[in-house]
């Protein structure tokens, strides 16, 4: 049994290649809750970003700094009251919170947060992200029928036009990242995550810097097209909130509510891992052609540790800015407490089997922590775009980008 | 990846289809038929995953539960459902139904009796890793003529609907 | 003048729907019907949505009705009245000071035009003149005004379209606007600031001062406001064209304020019949080309830097002296009826007051520019789509207090 | 100006003259569409900018409706009045400027009275089922509590 559990961890493949149930439900567990977290995280980000941005400070009360601001919140939505409208069509009102909370927790089998670090790889890792992620569609428009009301209805149908559109933007770019695969020596594409990255490696480039300009231009489609699908600023018609109050969520409240924006959130991770799987190397450190050499791969390992230890010294010097007084003491003690854990964790990551074995992670969350915070800056900054314009951007402007991406990526590539 | 427990997939799956399937017929609301439907492919995907064919099992997912059925909710919600609530469920073709049925389960008969020789033996099964790259030298080789004329054929429905659906061209 | 034929407004619309072929023919008195012409068999049918009276995006209590077809309007309707409180028969009940804390409650992102509208007003019944020195601090504290409110608007409208950050931007910067207010009169936003006759209080020391300053911090947060959005590729997308409404559409319906002078007409009370100190000062009239969105969005944002010109001018050359008239204890005007407008930040803001000689007024009726402005919703945005309508709601700058009153 | 219309109209026009620098006249009720079409077509008074009304209950013909009129031209205002009785018609000025529409509206629903002609004669600030114009000097708001208690608290002393 031991030996089961040890053989994984000197193996070199995804628990689910390896056929190791064991590790696969253990990797499961494990990125339910770091996404839980993760959106958590984020939630209270947004905010503290947002709020800076706008020259305000955002929740300040609920622990320091509003630390704890999310779960309060969460603690919130779990004990209101759960309405359903007596006209609403009960199975799918109550069907749709789940279908997009699942459709959006599915696709994290295959996101490679590391060369070993997924629940397996398939060979159409891809296919399958971007299908299962299109699924999600679906709950959209369950919430908005079910609910019975024209809000939630124009927002669904808002929302399905505008996610099918994208989506054939968006599968174009992919595409032609998936093109820059088989443009290695062996000459074999790939559709596996861990291929992909597997090949920027082999290429020794970024496929964002691939073919240059025509990479960047694929990056950028997918990178409009993502925040498109995701329905957030300046796309997110289909809850705006000036126009349709809430969109297709309108009706929701509590713990239904609270589901959609679980899944959300953990969609914005999953198209900006797919964005950085395709794009940005993955779990590929910066560099990791020019700077070689053992010094390098040990700095390079040592700045997981070392920016966790820097959060823990932000965290610190917060606890030395805060009120003498006794009011603050909780506030003091709690936000030394989590530097502390901050701290705990930097140190753990020097330990040289976890560093070299949680790096790949490190490297792949940070990417997609950028993107994240670009999705925090469009919202502060761009005004919502109206329903025909984004279809002209979809129709007009990303398709035919798309298409003649695609077309010259394969051109280049023969010639 | 090794299958697992695959008979009790197998099983699963396929009642599965069949129930979305029945349910698609039966319910009253063209919606929830939708959603039936929805249901009856996804668990199709999953058949044609045990079958080894990824590929076919990721676009049937993409193209017809991401896409096709998203288009069919989408009319199926703008059309006055009441009108079609009130309307009789099934038609009055026994005869038609009949024959259709008829020949249906007489072709599936034929098929359980003879079993595995009335297919092909040749055909070696594909590996799994090579799937997707088999299905595209097929499609862009052997069937590169029929390929092209289904995708004529799709541009020709598209030309049609925007006329129909235009007001002014 | 064959313009003003009966059917003015769906002349043009059939016009446009010749040229542009989006705006549909569709006959004023029939207008929530859906015309059946041009359909083929594959429309849906059309959608009724209530958008309001509880609805983010209305500026408090406006319920529109809206017809749409898709995503497009057919029709609206706009159901007011939710904030009535009858100002107007409030008003035949007070005597004439009385009744001058209430107009700040009409148009109360504004309240300081409105008491100066008042107070001028019957003023002007009375036979008396404020003042010279009131008049200059009347123009200070009413274009301050006039700035907050246009802030306020600033700040909502870009919120209705999507953008969230200008209106922190603009709160903060409002909230230096209501400092000055809290400091002259105890009131923040209901200031009752004027007195009939003048002003109630002298400024506080350093007042003009401070003005200055914030004078001199505001210029540049207009330049940041402008920054974020005038060549913002998605706001002028969403603003360009949007709501369009010509000239004489305007004077037809009686539309005033920023909404008259972005389709073009340099028209402003301030200059067209001075009041108060307004004459003294050199500034301009903006005036928008396309009547659209967008122009009104420049005109507002020129028409604060004109603001701050003429504050800049006011405190500058303040003169000495009393700040009240000498008005009779009890006013008791003489029979008879006058009308008095001023500029408010929306519009021609008028009372028309008709004396029976006793101290309370037979009759106070307010025209009210927000209501007047209100009526031209329906026709800017036939033809658009939803996201419009909250768009035109929000460049139209009503005030529900104002249109209910 | 207002020569030439009283030597057209003589008798219709029964007062035209200014009070603290603001031109008004009084006009025949019947006189209204003529003289109002007049000073839009012909003196360019383009601009309605308000309608309304006064109550007087003692006189015979108890409301006097105002038209204030503005030229953007001549950069003036004018005040057209005219008096009518209770349950009389006046025709609607919406065919002259689309603006008199809500302010007709209005009108109706404070003081009662109908204009002939206007496309959309109904309610516009309070609700629809509201009882009685309560901008009319008799209209007595105590009264207007008392009912609303007594029919909907089932109160009998209406406090």
């Amino acid at each position: 049994m031991l030996d089961y559990i040890t053989s994984y961890l000197r193996s070199d493949t995804t628990p689910g290649q390896a056929g190791n149930i064991l590790w696969a439900v253990v990797y499961i567990f494990l990125i339910f809750a770091g996404l839980s977290v993760a959106v958590i995280a984020m939630n209270w980000l947004e905010r503290k970003i947002l709020a800076h941005m706008q020259v305000r400070l955002g929740p300040m009360r609920v622990g320091p700094h509003g630390l704890l601001q999310p779960i309060a919140d969460a603690l919130k939505l779990l004990i209101k009251e759960d309405i359903m409208p007596a006209e609403a069509d009960k199975f799918v009102f109550w069907m749709a919170p789940l279908v997009v909370v699942m459709t959006a927790f599915t696709v994290f089998v295959v996101v490679p947060f590391g060369a070993t670090h997924a629940v397996t790889d398939m060979n159409i890792g891809i296919l399958f992200m971007v299908g299962v992620s299109s699924l999600s569609v679906l709950g959209i428009v369950m919430a908005g029928w079910a609910s019975n009301s024209h809000y939630p209805l124009i927002g669904a149908l808002r929302s399905s036009a505008q996610m099918v559109s994208y989506e054939i933007a968006m599968g174009l770019a992919v595409v032609s990242a998936i093109l820059m695969t088989s443009l290695n020596s062996a000459g074999t594409g790939t559709l596996s995550m861990i291929g992909i990255v597997q090949a920027q490696q082999a290429q020794h480039v970024w496929f964002v810097f691939k073919f240059f300009p025509l990479g960047m231009i694929a990056f950028f489609i997918f990178a409009i097209a993502m925040v498109a699908e995701t329905n957030r600023a300046p796309f997110d018609l289909p809850e705006a909130e000036s126009e349709l109050t809430a969109g297709f969520h309108t009706e929701y409240s509590g713990f239904r509510w609270s589901l959609f924006f679980l899944a959300e959130y953990s969609a914005m991770i999953a198209v900006s891992s797919i964005a950085v799987t395709l794009w940005l190397g993955g779990w590929l450190r910066p560099f990791s052609n020019s700077l070689t050499g053992d010094t390098w791969e040990m700095v390079f390992s040592l700045i997981p540790g070392l920016s966790f230890l820097a959060f823990a010294a932000m965290c610190f010097l917060g606890v030395f800015r805060m009120p003498k007084h006794r009011a603050f003491r909780m506030q003091t003690m709690g936000l030394a407490g989590f530097g502390v854990l901050l701290g705990g964790i930097g140190l753990l990551l020097f330990v040289p089997p976890v560093r070299y074995r949680v790096q790949d992670i490190f490297w792949f969350s940070a990417k997609v922590a950028i993107s994240m915070y670009m999705y925090i800056w469009y919202r502060g900054t761009f005004p919502r775009y109206r329903f025909d314009q984004l279809m002209k951007v979809g129709w007009k402007v990303l398709l035919p980008l798309g298409i003649g991406v695609l077309v010259l990526t394969a051109g280049v590539g023969v010639l | 990846m090794q299958p697992v427990a695959t008979t009790f997939f197998f099983y699963f799956l396929a009642a599965l289809t069949l129930a979305g399937g029945v349910l698609v017929i039966t319910r009253k609301n063209p919606v929830h038929s939708a959603l039936a439907l929805i249901i009856a492919l996804l668990a199709q995907a999953g058949l044609y995953l045990m079958l080894y064919a990824p590929f076919v099992a990721g676009v049937q997912i993409i193209l017809y539960a991401g896409g096709i059925m998203v288009l069919f909710l989408f009319v199926i919600m703008l059309v006055n459902l009441e009108r079609s609530q009130r309307e009789e469920q099934f038609n009055k073709q026994w005869l038609l139904g009949i024959i259709a049925a008829t020949a249906l389960g007489a072709l599936f008969i034929t098929i359980f009796v003879r079993g595995r020789a009335i297919f092909p033996v040749h055909i070696a099964a594909v590996a799994e890793e090579s799937n997707t790259q088999e299905i595209g030298l097929m499609l862009y080789g052997n069937y590169m003529f029929t390929f092209e004329i289904a995708s004529l054929l799709l541009l020709v429905a598209i030309i049609g609907a925007v006329v129909m659906a235009k007001k002014r061209i | 003048m064959s313009f003003y034929e009966e059917t003015t407004i769906h002349k043009r619309m059939d016009a446009t729907a010749g040229a542009a072929g989006s705006v549909k023919t569709i006959d004023r008195t029939s207008h929530l019907e859906l015309d059946h012409h041009d359909k083929t068999f594959l429309d849906t049918n059309e959608l009724v949505i209530n958008m309001g009276p509880q609805h983010p995006a209305t500026h408090g209590v406006l319920r529109v009705i809206l017809k749409l077809d898709g995503e497009k309007v057919l029709g609206t309707e706009c159901v007011i009245g939710y904030l009535h409180r009858g100002v107007e028969k409030i008003a035949e009940h007070r005597t004439y000071t009385m009744f001058n804390p209430y107009v700040d409650r009409m148009d109360y992102v504004a309240a300081v035009s409105n008491g100066l509208g008042y107070c001028e007003a019957v003023e002007k019944l009375l036979n008396v003149q404020a003042p010279p020195r009131a008049n200059y601090i009347r123009v200070i504290l009413t274009e301050l005004n006039r700035l907050a409110s246009h802030m306020l608007w600033l700040g909502t409208h870009a919120l209705d379209i999507g953008a969230i950050t200008p209106l922190f931007y603009t709160f903060r910067d409002r909230e230096e606007i209501l400092k000055i207010f809290e400091k002259y009169c105890g009131a923040r936003l209901t200031t009752h600031a004027f007195r009939i006759g003048g002003c109630s209080y002298e400024t506080y020391d350093g007042f003009e001062r401070e003005v200055v300053n914030f004078v001199n911090f505001v210029t540049p947060k207009i330049d940041e406001y402008e920054e974020l959005l005038t060549t913002n590729r998605i706001w002028v997308e969403r603003t360009k064209g949007v709501g369009p409404i010509t000239a004489r559409e305007c004077v037809a319906l009686g539309v005033t304020g920023p909404v008259l002078r972005a389709s073009g007409v340099k028209w402003d009370l301030r200059k067209a019949q001075p009041y108060a100190a307004y004459s003294d000062f050199d500034f301009d009239i903006p005036v928008g080309e396309n009547g659209d969105t967008y122009d009104r969005y420049l005109v507002r944002m020129q028409e604060m830097r004109q603001s701050l010109r003429i504050i800049e001018q006011a405190v500058g050359k303040i003169p000495a002296g009393p700040i009240m008239a000498k008005v009779p204890k009890v006013i008791k005007p003489a029979v008879g009826e006058i009308y008095h407008s001023i500029e408010a930040p929306k519009g021609e803001l008028g009372y028309f007051i008709v004396s029976d000689g006793s101290t309370q007024p037979y009759r106070i009726r307010v025209r009210p520019p927000s209501f007047v402005n209100l009526q031209a919703l329906d026709m800017m945005v036939r033809g658009q789509l939803v996201a419009d309508v909250i768009a035109v709601i929000g460049t139209l700058d009503i005030v529900l207090g104002e249109v209910d009153r | 100006m207002i020569a030439k219309l009283k030597g057209q109209y003589g008798s219709g026009i029964h007062e035209a003259s200014t009070y603290l620098g603001q031109n008004y006249m009084i006009v025949e009720s019947a006189m209204i569409p003529e003289i109002l079409q007049i000073l839009r077509d012909e003196e360019q008074f383009d601009y309605c900018v308000d309608i309304t009304t006064m109550h007087y209950p003692e006189q015979e013909k108890q409301f006097e409706i105002v038209w204030i009129l503005y030229s953007f031209a001549r950069n003036e205002r004018i005040r057209v009045k005219t008096a009518i009785a209770d349950g009389e018609e006046i025709p609607s000025a919406v065919p002259l400027w689309p603006a008199a529409n809500w302010l007709e509206r209005e009108v109706y629903d404070m003081f009662g009275i109908r204009f002939q002609g206007h496309p959309d004669m109904k309610r516009i600030l309070l609700p629809d089922g509201w009882k009685g114009h309560p901008l009319r000097k008799d209209y007595g708001i105590i009264q207007q509590d008392r009912d609303w208690v007594q029919i909907n608290l089932g109160i009998e002393s209406g406090q």
